[in-house]
């Protein structure tokens, strides 16, 4: 029976199925239990700073291990474990941080088994939270998903909603090879029916969360709001959008993006990210190739700019893509 | 340097500021006034006072996401820094950087970071351009022990040492890292014992006595503007107030904090001590905590009644030229 | 007058320009001097271990600083020295190390200036070599400019050839941004004509390097020499392409790009790193959005594979973009 | 451990295989017939081997860019070693890796690393593997003086011993790093000095002596399966070659190299000591050595024998689903 739960209760009752079902999952992390204070009376743990992995400690006390702030040895030792014979579920508190531990992805975890002719697989699950709109300012608001989804050897997921994140969360830490799950900010205060029990949903499949003949909306993490509040709004002029939930930014399905433009011929991607080298220019860049045959219209990216995120709510609000500006661009295209 | 009555009142002036600039903060945000990541650096006001009263306009600071003590310490402006907190035009980074981004390179503040332990090689770039430009300044690093985990601290001072920078790294070990203890973490007792690894020079000041630091930092600073290299100074302190401003405090046992407050609140000491020793009167301090008090005032109103950013400014100071 | 040299010469030449005209230039990297070994008798300087900063340290002994094996620290000391006044120019070796060093970048160099309302500036340049071809397997092989380029505040530029080498290089120490400079090691070895004296080339401009009204071929760094020739074998069947060099990566020359589409409809680029989140999918992504009236066919991305770079000679070779591969391209397009 | 004649004429086995195992490679590279970066160990054979010799199938080690000593001292076999350098579909790794990235996890061989620091932290999680699954294994990082002024030392020391792991930190220090000698970048005269940062035990062995190697990594290992927690073990030794095949060596005194090579050679030393001791005949060691000659004859034919990878490999192994 579904529940309403929030996109972090989702998350921690994810944890709690994997931990259940398989002795070799661990998390680690900063505060993931909420330091050592917590066996001193009248406190209590905090399960990170956004409160996420509460209660696992209790559950599994030697399973969940507050570290030193000290992502690099974090990865390092989280990658080194995997290819052991642990299923570590790394938290990297903000993927912004990836500026201090990248190695463990780029060069350890994504190609162990590559370099290693097939011999190695590294079942690592890394958590992080990403996005803007918290007034966090620029270096705790990036969208980076980019930079995993990029190397090859790495998976990035991203769900848009409490159910979805509890599937995909699950199917991540399960998978054999190093999963990025992104916790896109605006997903994680979202709350929503969530099934109880364990289920997997399959990484590298988009969803189509709306139908619609006249144009694709793509959006994952945050944006798929986006894009339905888009889709709502230009309903109301008669174009019906079709939302497309890409899930997984790595793999990319291809083939859900190539259906429905086929559908369509006309596309917009939606992405909290800036614009270069990311997975709107991907998704693009495909459209162009694969599906140019479909295309009726430009294929639009609205994205953040090409700007670092700033502090004042005002520009904030005015860097993150939204349900207007992908109106517009949907109009603009003819 | 010889601590003068001038030089007194002022420290006293600069700790009382940041004390009652954050207690405003917490106000705005607790009333919903204000947004954002805030960290509170009360408690550890003898740290940034006592080592930046050594500092002038050469000398260059690097801080962290619990900035607003260092940049009051080395001289930012308080309605500059209201502003900024306040998201508006007239902020010292005109709204772009908020609370962990606090920054005035004309104050020679190198700015808050959001990155723990970023600040330090930025403090050794400093220290290095003033080498090589022999311009007579240091480069400070403030940091807390849970950035002592962090390669970049490691980094940073060996790199140091190597070059015999004039440099200092001040430790704030406040005990805690966000929701963790520090000996939880820290496996050794006194983090200035990592200055080893680096041979390098290395201090320990009580954190909460701003003559102590004063003292301790001087030396460094002494040493550092020689040529004699850096040093590591460990500055043992407390966190009055939870990591941010909002955390439940859950997990800190409330009689510690208490006790550090009622026993060792460094600007009761520092008045304890500067009135018993007669160095100034306590209305002298009266005074400034007046002074202070309406300034915030005024730079509360004042932030509240300056514009906004124009929403065109998210795309400007990206780069600059093309 | 031209003469022959090397792109390492060149940059080594660019270097010694650099620093005689402004005492704020230094260099700083591991061995860019060769070790303190350099005072022993009967020893040498290597400067740097492909040589290219040989007989700076002579020049100017107090400038050309041997860091520790800590490319955190040389690159946050690097931007900490540019933001308050010198102009530093850091090697990073080899470009897969921006997985021990991005945050100076990601969140530092590219930030500052905007973080604090403008005021400050970081003059910084990251010289650094990417590319496969020298067998040099999975960790030091790889093409990551994608990386910088995808990050606001920073530029990434990236010469095909010893001139541009010298130019580009001079422009990106002098300019006040911070800039990425990548060595592409099939042009690191590459010589050619290098005009003597001081002069640099426009960051952000590309370069048409062969006309043709066919299709356009765009290349960077070591794509372009294939580019030509794949122009070359083009053009025995008829077909005229036009090359185009982009040299900068960001800022990125969409008006060169499009004017070049305007005038051949076709468009292939060629990038030598894998396919997700690049510049190949940038520039396909700018054609069929403000481009799209002028696309007579699909754009195709020949790039490397979505796999690490693997150390078998065999496979080495089938994993890097050819002339071959350039050609079917533009073939099967149609 | 005791060190039985069996054992010991193991260790010289690996000893010798590893040197003549380099030798070839040497050949080969410069006679055009091998590609690729190599980094030598020959010199340092008695640090791995030394400290393997105490290993066994439930424990891993984790390498450097010089890591063909340690796979060879690990049980790695030399014709998968051979092949994979020579980029055939029979090699260790089907060609896929090449010398610096040598594998073997069948072995306990977490690899070779291209990337100074790297394999720190993955031997940190191999022994975290091995403490919270009960394996009774250790976690063996071998890395260089230059390395441990790499962020991840740091980290990955000060995790190690809040987790109290079952891990060896071997620190070979030879001297240099690339073309610069460790004094230059090192500020302390023992890297060992650096484990007090992290309250770790610490020692330092000869590292061109295989007995005292053997003895000083035997005691840190049991620790380490004890409970007892992390050792940082430096090894004083030498890199008899350059940095890398091909290197001109310009920037060392020729001196320095000869007098090592003379006075230390780590294979001299043992075969010294061992039949002075009584403890094995010099016959048994010269009949090793031909085995040994022989042993790598085969391995080159049969990787010079073997096929090419198909190129059609290039696209495999990325992951293991999907
Ligand atoms: C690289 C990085 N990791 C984690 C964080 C999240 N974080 C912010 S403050 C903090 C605790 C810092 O502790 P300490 O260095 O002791 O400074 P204090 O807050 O006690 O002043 C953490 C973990 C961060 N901002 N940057
Ligand atoms: C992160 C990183 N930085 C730089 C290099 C280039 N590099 C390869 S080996 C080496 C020297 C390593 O010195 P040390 O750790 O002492 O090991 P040794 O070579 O002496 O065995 C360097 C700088 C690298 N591979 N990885
Ligand atoms: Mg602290
Ligand atoms: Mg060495």
């Amino acid at each position: 029976m579904p529940r309403i739960l929030s996109t972090g209760q989702a998350i921690n009752e994810a944890l709690a199925i994997a931990m259940e079902s398989d002795p070799d999952v661990i998390l680690l992390g900063e505060d993931v239990a909420g330091g050592g204070a917590r066996e001193a009376e009248g406190t209590d743990e905090m399960g990170g700073v956004l409160g996420t992995t509460k209660g696992l400690v209790k559950r599994f006390p030697e399973r969940v291990l507050d570290t030193p702030i000290s992502e690099m040895g974090i990865l390092g030792t989280a990658v080194g474990a995997a290819a052991t014979g642990l299923r570590p579920v790394a938290e990297l508190m903000f993927i912004d941080f990836l500026g201090v531990c990248l190695d463990p992805l780029l060069n350890q975890a994504a190609k162990l088994r590559y370099m290693f002719g097939g011999k190695a697989r590294v079942p690592l699950t890394v958590r992080t939270v990403c996005g803007a709109g918290m007034r966090a300012a620029a270096q705790h608001s990036q969208s980076l998903y980019w930079m995993t989804a990029g190397i090859p050897g790495l998976k990035t997921v991203i769900p848009s909603n409490p159910a979805d994140a509890k599937g995909l969360l699950l199917a991540a830490i399960r998978d054999d090879d190093p999963v990025v799950f992104c916790e896109a900010k605006g997903v994680l205060m979202q709350r929503g029916d969530v099934p109880e029990g364990d289920y997997t949903l399959p990484i590298g499949q988009a969803k189509v969360v709306r139908a619609g003949g006249d144009v694709t909306l793509v959006g994952f993490g945050a944006t798929v709001a986006v894009a339905l509040a888009a889709a709502d709004a230009l309903a109301q002029d008669g174009t019906q959008a079709e939302v497309l939930d890409l899930r997984s930014l790595a793999p990319l399905d291809e083939a859900a993006i190539l259906g429905s433009l086929e559908k369509t011929g006309r596309l917009v991607v939606v992405d909290e990210s800036t614009p270069r080298c990311g997975i709107a220019s991907d998704v693009a860049a495909l459209c162009v190739d694969k599906g140019f045959d479909f295309l009726n219209a430009p294929v639009r990216r609205v994205t953040a700019p090409h700007t670092p995120v700033p502090f004042a709510a005002i520009l904030e609000d005015a860097f993150r893509p939204d349900a207007a500006k992908v109106v517009a661009a949907v109009r603009e295209m003819g | 340097m010889q601590l003068t009555r001038e030089r007194l009142l002022d420290a006293y002036r600069k700790m009382r500021t940041i004390r009652s600039f954050e207690e405003k903060l917490q106000e705005l945000v607790l009333a919903g006034k204000m947004a954002g990541f805030l960290h509170l650096y009360a408690g550890e006001e003898a740290v940034a006072v006592g080592v930046c009263a050594h500092l002038g306009a050469r000398d260059w600071v690097a801080s962290t996401h619990r900035g607003h003590g260092h940049c009051i310490a080395k001289g930012v402006g308080v309605a500059g820094m209201m502003a900024e907190l306040f998201g508006r035009r007239t902020g010292v980074c005109k709204g772009k950087g908020g609370s962990m981004h606090i920054a005035d390179m004309d104050a020679g503040m190198l700015g808050a970071n959001g990155i723990v332990g970023a600040g330090i090689p930025l403090a050794t770039g400093a220290a290095l351009t003033a080498k090589l430009k022999k311009t007579g300044g240091v480069g400070v690093a403030f940091f807390g022990d849970g950035a002592s985990n962090q390669g970049q601290f490691h980094e940073s001072l060996n790199m140091a040492q190597n070059w015999k920078l004039p440099a200092l790294y001040v430790v704030e070990n406040n005990g805690w890292g966000e929701f963790t203890p520090t000996e939880f973490v820290v496996p050794v007792s006194d983090i200035a014992e990592r200055a080893r690894s680096y041979a390098m020079h290395a201090a320990i000041a009580d954190g909460m006595d701003f003559f102590d630091v004063f003292e301790k930092a001087g030396e460094a600073i002494e040493r550092a503007r020689r040529g004699d290299g850096p040093t590591l100074l460990e500055c043992k302190t407390y966190r009055f107030s939870g990591h941010y401003v909002g955390d439940t405090l859950a997990y800190r046992p409330k009689e510690e904090a208490e006790a550090w407050k009622q026993r060792r609140d460094p600007l009761e000491r520092f008045e304890r001590r500067a009135v018993e020793a007669g160095l100034v009167d306590a209305d002298d301090l009266r005074a400034i905590d007046g002074e202070v008090a309406a300034q915030l005032d005024a730079a509360v109103r004042a932030a509240e009644a300056a514009p906004l950013p124009d929403v065109a400014d998210v795309l400007t100071d990206v780069y600059v030229s093309g």
